[in-house]
């Protein structure tokens, strides 16, 4: 059936530059029919950049594309759909207030029919289209309603649809970026499965991660990227996590973080049967219940979108608690506002930088004082200081190394890293009690992550309570000292971070009981 | 369907044209009245329905468009203007003057739209600056020219006022016939033939009244029915989606925007080629921003769009025929009869509309928003 | 250590300054020819028409003086519209909030005193009057970025609805409860406000006042505000990035709703500086055309109060001056609103500007309003 | 290359600007103040110079003085009220001879400028003075008369007994004559007939005279009620309601001119129209002022109704003779209309 040696696709000495980065620097890619081939890269490396030339959204500075040894030239996500490629994005491509049959249907609205009709007012065939899509996720079963709206469907469900888009376009070729991050381990496992029936079909696949373990269960052959660059390539059979982690970011990875045993002190933070309901109004934290020493980082770890989010926000005043209560130092702050929290020494690294951590329009100084600018030495009977401004920001950029020619440079033009790092100095400089860190390296590089890790530990040393929300397992690993898993909302263990596993970890991450 | 929307609106179309049934029921039948109110209900709602169209074409498609008021009424000057043109220097007849001047109106409305459209789609421009833009530009041009044109001896008018070929023709739909030809067989009521009467009002409408209705429910099934409704409301929704499916983004705004354009001109043209056959300055009077209004009132459908309209065009002709009955509104009443306090009606459901109290709004997702790739 | 910095910093300002003066400079001019050209087609004398302009804007001392009057009133509504933009909002009502502004201070100008009974002394009564005005135009601010700030409503249509209730509120009045009963009078106005409440004007027999000094201080006190005091950090980061505003502790609905209520506060401020300063009553039709000229003037103006100012009086210059071109050339005064609607339109699309004069973009963009929100 | 260009372009402008200002602009104003040109200056309020009503009108009656008398003559638009003692002054700096003001609006600017200027004769149209300058006239009409006439007519020619009258506001006195003389003229004659008469008193000042589509809006619900005769005062807003009477085919009665000219779109259903003659009453003072008889203080011009145009067949002889009678009546005083001058 699939000829293994048969080249499907292949991209040669791809070239792209974004304003300030080469995104892709030359770089070289070939798929096999029915293979599963990973590309393997930290965040930033380029393989979503490459992937969105493949697809067709991005235009290449360099290079060409060819399908079936035939080159070929791409415009549009058109061209790569009418050569058979598919693509799942890493943030579903999918619109929320359409029904699966809408979303499926669209841009092919008439190409299943017998004689396709090209007026732009041809009238939709809802039924027909449902009909199609029954029979391919009957096929490989996956049990969706054509007619839900797509919005009203959990994550894995409309990942599914996603594939479902791509092979309704008749895709031999399915590109899928990071499908996992969204997943739990037990939905990633049936998403594994679904990869082999796909594969069994003849249809060949690229799966981008950055997971080491996923492209050791899953992948065909492995090709790994850096800085834009190809660095390598592997067979799983001969290959392990530590050549391919040296290989992806260039050096022996420290997993670990050097840190002295705890010395947890009396409670700073203690929570007590929160609830929390998302922006959409949906039971995101459940019943939730647990206590953060000074002098302690807890972990909670689990999947992306288990209320990790809500609870975080709801922690610091920027969403309102349904029930349950919150004590900081022993006072009672249940729905305070987050100026109340900061107040009582609360610092807090939000999982948006972007959105919620920094106004990029904004001078570094002026970010410096986010949180303070009311209070003295910054304010003085409602004037802002400027000369004070000036003399914190200087020290605090010093201190924390952030890499810029003037605290007057706009935040928005710094480095994720550097951005994060003003973050970081600003809720640490202050007078606090509580620190939470959500995600505090996503996207960064090794060098920022190893340098914010340090920080979180030395703010434990002295004393002040930790609560780390990261998806990283191992970075919770690697950094607390007690772990929380949480999952559906809910904490399902609460565990001393020496005595657990990394695979144990991820059952419970799943839902699973590990000891049953 | 939004059925707490639009039970909302039956119930405010209700109140209003009840009220004034209770004001007059001594001097007139009731049914009378309500066919006069609905007759001019309809008329009035007709510029407000277009240019909600026009609105639902745009928002649909992602592009905030404030500009509606402007391109109305650049519409209504350059399309009296083109049937003037076409009646005193062509010597056309009325009636092909007219439908030229309909079309240039739709044409203008449609350049207008374009200008909208390079602005906010190619210049990334803030959407609702390029819409002021569009709305100062069109009084700017239309009261230059206006006056320029028309006015100033040694224009090609010569200073003289020219005359303008008239309006569009009423169009009667034999209701009235067909009830009274009932009344006949079913015993010469005088009741009946005062509902043919009342009734026979309702349908003698001008063409742009009529094709504005139309409009609405062609437009609502090409929405929500055809490929290229699917597609308009996807570029609305999640422009990047669209795209990775091969669909042209900036196309598809472009397209949908100066179809949008093209209904606002023929809003326009309603009020030069088939109102009056006249244009004023700033005649146009705020109908656009209304239009806009009633385009949220209606959550961005066409046909909630056009119920929105018609409570407009009921607050005003409450207004109009409350004055006729105004003898009989008790003394401790007449502040109602006070046009001041009706004519607030409108303006104030809107902002309790955008409230959310009854039912929410969804503006389409990416609405306002450039794409970029 | 910090005084070479200090220069450095202001080496920098100079320049950025300088650099944000570049696009508006250009798109007035290209704008004026642009509309040269028009002129030039429909058969009228640019030269002689600018000229006009020129003369009826600058060429006395009554010119420059009227030009300043017309001036006042667009600084303050500027400004309203460029604090609103400040703080992330975009108030289209300032026609609105200036015209109930107007009314009330020509309510409580006549009415005070003749309910009081005696002649009320200027220090008294006009800021009574002003204090009146400005707190109306603050309330039917605050009303819509209440309304934004708690249920999501966008402003845009909420200030436009208001403006249609603010002007059937004045005409209401204007035609009944607080005309003008003078059995003579027979137009929609208010009685001729008390001496008390009248601001002087700056010279003899010229009708500029010192409303016009009030418009500048307000301008440098915007600015100080806004740069200057934490209030202004306040609006400025619920401006710039609501979400941040909000995690950094700001009251974000205050602030909206406050933000909102200075700026119809300031509108408001125009139309009770044009009663007091100028009019001395309230007549329907006063005023009309503020609200949206501010628009234009606060975008001109960059939102920057200086700019505010400068962008003020250009279009005061072109609308007194206006007349003087129609007295000489009969060119219809309308043209200045397509010039004006060009300046706008350079100003918007300041791509076409960069792209005709090779002009590089400096810094980022800024994102003013936002999609209408549900 | 970006400085060449801007460099142009400032260039370009710096050349316009300085061609500008020595161009001969000015040439046209300055023989104003010599003795022997006579000029006559016109400034409107804050409607438009074609309005088609009193702005127009009286700007004939300046234009008439062009032709007839050799004057120089020269109008402004004013776009904003508070400009009005600015656009009198600016033709009173240049030494005009007559100043015509047009509406009320712009009586106590023209009062004003009557101070002023002591050497320019002042006309102010629809201004009613209680004291004048000597080099100031008012110029005012009996609209109740006009209304009054065209309400007798109405009443004499409907068949169906309902008569409408369309208006802009009642708070500007003329058209609240216009409009009260109507329903006096229709009582006049049958006090049993129903009048329906609506104002556009829901907008603003600025907006009640320039609404053409609420006026036919409001004309053709009237028709729908059964109204078979519109009378429609009140610039644009009236023409609108004009134009649609007659084109639901039935009698429509114009206002100020004969609108039989203005609109002629109205020409086969338009009845009449009540007239105040402001084109030769404004015509008149300037002529009579440019003989150096300056009339000052309060001087009524005519009204009348106008002639039947295409309508005469279809108005009977006896109709005729009685609205020939109510004229007279009216102008010997001998029938008074009882309408206050301004609305009470």
């Amino acid at each position: 059936m699939a000829d293994s040696n048969k080249i499907v696709l292949e991209a040669r000495g791809i070239t792209k530059k974004f304003p300030g980065v080469l995104a892709n620097d030359n770089v070289d890619f070939d798929l096999r029919e029915g293979e599963v081939h990973a590309l393997l890269g930290e965040n930033g490396a380029g393989k979503s950049t490459l992937m969105n030339i493949l697809y067709g959204l991005y235009k290449p500075d360099g290079g060409e594309i060819l399908v079936n040894g035939q080159p070929i030239s791409m415009h549009s996500p058109k061209d790569a759909i009418t050569h058979g490629i598919g693509m799942v994005h890493q943030h579903f491509m999918l619109i929320p207030v359409f029904t699966v049959a809408e979303n499926i249907m669209l841009g092919s609205e008439t190409d299943h029919r017998t004689k396709p009709s090209e007026s732009p007012l041809s009238i939709l065939d809802r039924e027909e289209v449902s009909r199609l899509v029954s029979k391919l996720s009957d096929k490989y079963g996956f049990k969706i309603d054509p007619h839900s709206l797509v919005g009203d469907l959990p994550v894995g469900v409309q990942q599914r649809v996603e594939i479902v888009k791509a092979l309704y376009r008749k895709a031999s070729i399915l590109i899928l970026d990071e499908p996992t991050a969204v997943l739990t381990p037990q939905e990633a496992d049936d998403l594994f499965q679904i990869i082999r029936e796909l594969k069994k079909q003849g249809v060949s696949i690229i799966f981008i991660t950055h997971k080491l373990r996923e492209v050791l269960a899953i992948a065909d052959r492995i090709t790994v990227m850096r800085a834009g660059k190809v660095v390598g390539s592997a067979i799983p059979s001969e290959s392990d996590e530590h050549l391919l982690a040296t290989m992806m970011v260039g050096r022996e990875v420290i997993l670990t973080v050097d840190k002295q045993p705890a010395t947890p002190k009396e409670t700073i933070l203690s929570v007590r049967d929160l609830n929390v309901s998302d922006q959409r109004g949906l039971h995101a934290v459940r019943n939730l219940s647990f206590e953060v020493k000074a002098g302690e980082i807890l972990g909670i770890a689990g999947v992306q979108g288990n209320g990790q989010t809500e609870l975080a926000e709801a922690l610091s005043g920027l969403l309102r608690i349904d029930g349950g209560n919150i004590e900081l130092d022993g006072k009672n702050l249940t729905n305070a506002t987050p100026r109340q929290l900061t107040n009582n020494g609360l610092a807090n690294i939000p999982e948006d930088r972007q959105k919620h951590g920094l106004v990029l329009s904004y001078t570094i100084a002026d970010n410096t004082i986010l949180c303070d600018y009311y209070q003295a030495p910054f304010n003085k009977n409602g004037v802002l200081q400027q000369g004070e401004i000036d003399r914190y920001s200087r020290r605090l950029i010093s201190e924390f190394d952030v890499r810029t020619p003037s605290p007057y440079v706009s935040a928005g033009k710094l480095s994720g890293g550097n951005q994060q790092k003003v973050i970081v100095a600003r809720e640490l400089s202050r007078n606090v009690k509580l620190v939470i860190a959500s995600q505090p390296t996503r996207g960064l590089d090794v060098g920022s992550i190893e340098y914010i890790h340090n920080q979180i530990v030395q703010m434990r040393d002295r004393g002040v309570a930790v609560l780390l929300i990261s998806a990283e397992l191992d970075e919770i690993l690697a950094l607390s000292d007690r772990i929380s898993v949480m999952y559906r909302g809910e904490i399902v263990t609460t565990v001393d971070a020496k005595s657990i596993s990394k695979e144990k970890l991820g059952l419970w991450m799943a839902g699973i009981h590990p000891d049953n | 369907m939004d059925w707490k929307r639009f039970s909302f609106i039956g119930v405010i179309i209700a109140v209003l044209f009840g009220t004034v049934v209770l004001v007059g029921y001594k001097a007139e039948p009731p049914i009378l009245i309500i066919g006069s109110m609905l007759a001019t209900t309809i008329a009035v709602a007709t510029p407000l329905s277009l240019g909600a169209l026009s609105g639902v074409f745009c928002e649909r498609s992602g592009v905030v468009n404030i500009g509606i008021e402007g391109m109305m009424l650049a519409a209504a000057f350059f399309g009296w203007l083109g049937s003037i043109y076409m009646n005193t220097i062509f010597g056309f007849p009325a009636l092909p003057s007219l439908l030229i001047g309909v079309l240039v109106a739709i044409l203008t409305g449609g350049l207008f739209a374009l200008l909208h459209a390079w602005l906010s789609i190619t210049f990334k421009v803030d959407q609702i600056i390029g819409g002021t833009v569009i709305n100062i530009l069109a009084v700017g041009i239309t009261g230059f020219l206006n006056r320029q044109l028309f006015f100033d001896k040694n224009s090609i008018f010569q200073g003289n006022v020219p005359h303008a070929p008239g309006v569009l023709p009423i169009i009667v739909f034999p209701v009235k016939n067909f009830i009274e030809w009932i009344c006949g067989l079913t015993g010469e009521s005088e009741a009946c033939y005062i509902t043919a009467n009342a009734f026979g009002k309702v349908f003698e409408q001008k063409p742009i009244a009529i094709f504005a209705i139309i409009f609405v429910f062609v437009t609502h099934y090409i929405l929500f029915n055809t490929r290229w409704g699917l597609r308009m409301r996807a570029v609305g929704e999640h422009p990047k989606a669209a795209d990775t499916v091969g669909i042209n983004v900036i196309r598809t705004r472009y397209i949908n925007v100066v179809i949008g354009g093209f209904f606002a001109g023929l809003a326009g043209a309603y009020f030069t080629l088939e109102s009056v056959p006249s244009f004023e300055p700033l005649m146009t009077n705020g109908r656009g921003f209304i239009s806009l209004a009633a385009v949220i009132f209606g959550n961005w459908t066409p046909i909630g769009a056009w119920a929105a309209s018609l409570v407009f065009g009921a607050s005003q002709a409450l207004q109009i025929n409350l004055q006729f009955f105004r003898e009989l509104i008790p003394a401790e009443w007449a502040f109602f009869q006070n046009s001041y306090a009706v004519g607030q009606i409108p303006y104030i459901l809107t902002m309790i509309i955008l409230t959310g109290i009854i039912g929410k709004t969804t503006s389409p997702a990416a609405n306002g928003q450039p794409y970029d790739k | 250590m910090s005084e070479p910095v200090e220069k450095e910093n202001k080496g920098q300002a100079l320049k950025s300054v300088l650099n944000s003066l570049m696009v508006p400079a250009l798109a007035i001019i290209t704008a004026t020819i642009v509309g040269g050209i028009v002129i030039a087609v429909v058969g009228g004398n640019p030269f002689a028409a600018y000229s006009g302009l020129l003369q009826g804007a600058f060429g006395s001392v009554k010119a420059i003086s009227e030009t300043a009057v017309w001036a006042t009133p667009y600084i303050f509504a500027g400004l309203a519209v460029a604090l609103a933009f400040k703080g992330g909002l975009f108030n289209i009502g300032g026609e609105g909030q200036l015209a109930l502004g107007a009314t009330t201070a020509a309510f409580v100008g006549y009415a005070l005193p003749a309910w009081v009974g005696y002649e009320m002394p200027t220090i008294v009564l006009l800021p009574i009057t002003i204090g009146a005005g400005i707190m109306v135009g603050f309330i039917w601010g605050a009303i819509p970025g209440a309304l934004k700030a708690f249920t999501g409503a966008h402003e845009v249509i909420n200030t436009i609805m208001m403006n249609y209730i603010a002007l059937n509120i004045v005409s209401f009045l204007m035609n009944g409860p607080i005309k003008d009963k003078d059995p003579l009078n027979v137009i929609a106005r208010s009685p001729l406000i008390a001496e008390g409440a009248r601001i002087a004007p700056i010279f003899d027999n010229l009708r500029v006042h010192w409303g016009f000094v009030l418009a500048l201080l307000a301008a440098a006190f915007v600015w100080w505000l806004l740069w200057k005091t934490t209030l202004g950090y306040e609006i400025r980061t619920v401006g710039a990035n609501p979400d941040a505003a909000k995690y950094a502790g700001i009251n974000v609905k205050k602030i909206m709703t406050f933000t909102m209520g200075l700026s119809g506060l300031l509108a408001g401020l125009a139309g009770t500086i044009e009663v007091t300063g100028l009019n001395y009553r309230h007549e329907l039709g006063f005023s009309s055309g503020y609200g949206f000229d501010a628009i234009a003037i606060a975008l001109l103006g960059k939102n920057h109060p200086g700019g505010v100012v400068m962008a003020a009086i250009l279009f005061a210059a072109m609308r007194n001056g206006a007349t003087r071109m129609q007295f000489l050339t009969q060119i219809p005064v309308d043209i200045i609103s397509v010039i004006q609607a060009l300046i706008l339109l350079f100003i918007a699309a300041d791509s076409i500007i960069r792209y005709i004069y090779r002009v590089r973009q400096s810094g980022e963009k800024v994102v003013l309003t936002r999609g209408w929100g549900g | 290359m970006k400085k060449q260009y801007t460099l142009f372009a400032l260039l370009l402008v710096v050349s316009m600007l300085l061609a500008a200002c020595g161009a001969p602009a000015a040439e046209q104003a300055a023989d104003c103040k010599s003795a022997d040109v006579f000029c006559v200056g016109l400034v409107t309020d804050v409607g438009k110079i074609d309005d088609k009503s009193f702005n127009q009108s009286a700007w004939e009656g300046v234009k008439q003085a062009e032709k007839d008398l050799g004057a120089k003559v020269q109008y402004i638009e004013t776009t904003d009220a508070k400009d009005y003692d600015k656009n009198i002054a600016t033709f009173g700096d240049e030494g005009y001879d007559v100043v015509v003001t047009v509406g009320f609006a712009l009586g106590e600017a023209t009062g004003k400028a009557a101070t002023a200027f002591p050497n320019t004769y002042f006309i102010g149209v629809d201004q009613f003075l209680e004291a004048a300058a000597p080099n100031q006239a008012g110029l005012n009409f009996p609209e109740d008369q006009a209304g009054f006439l065209v309400g007798a007519l109405a009443a004499q020619m409907t068949k169906s007994g309902k008569i409408g009258g369309v208006f802009a506001t009642d708070a500007v006195p003329p058209v609240w004559r216009f409009g009260e003389g109507y329903r006096a003229g229709v009582a006049y004659i049958n006090p049993e007939l129903e009048v329906n008469i609506v104002y556009h008193n829901d907008v603003g000042f600025d907006k009640t005279f320039v609404d053409p589509e609420w006026g036919a809006t409001t004309a053709n619900s009237m028709v729908d009620k059964g109204v078979d005769v519109i009378f429609a005062g009140g610039g644009k807003t009236g023409n609108g309601a004009v134009i649609a009477a007659a084109q639901k085919g039935i009698y429509a009665i114009g206002v100020d001119t004969d609108q039989y000219y203005t609109i002629p779109e109205a020409q086969k259903m338009l009845l009449s129209s009540a007239m105040k003659l402001i084109t030769p009453g404004v015509f008149d003072l300037i002529a009579a002022a440019k003989d150096g008889n300056k009339q000052s203080g309060n001087v009524y011009g005519k009204a009348g109704y106008a002639p039947f145009h295409d309508l005469d067949s279809q108005v009977p002889a006896e109709v005729k003779a009685k609205m020939e009678e109510i004229q007279a009546a009216l102008l010997d005083g001998s029938l008074m209309t009882n309408v206050a001058p301004v609305k009470p």
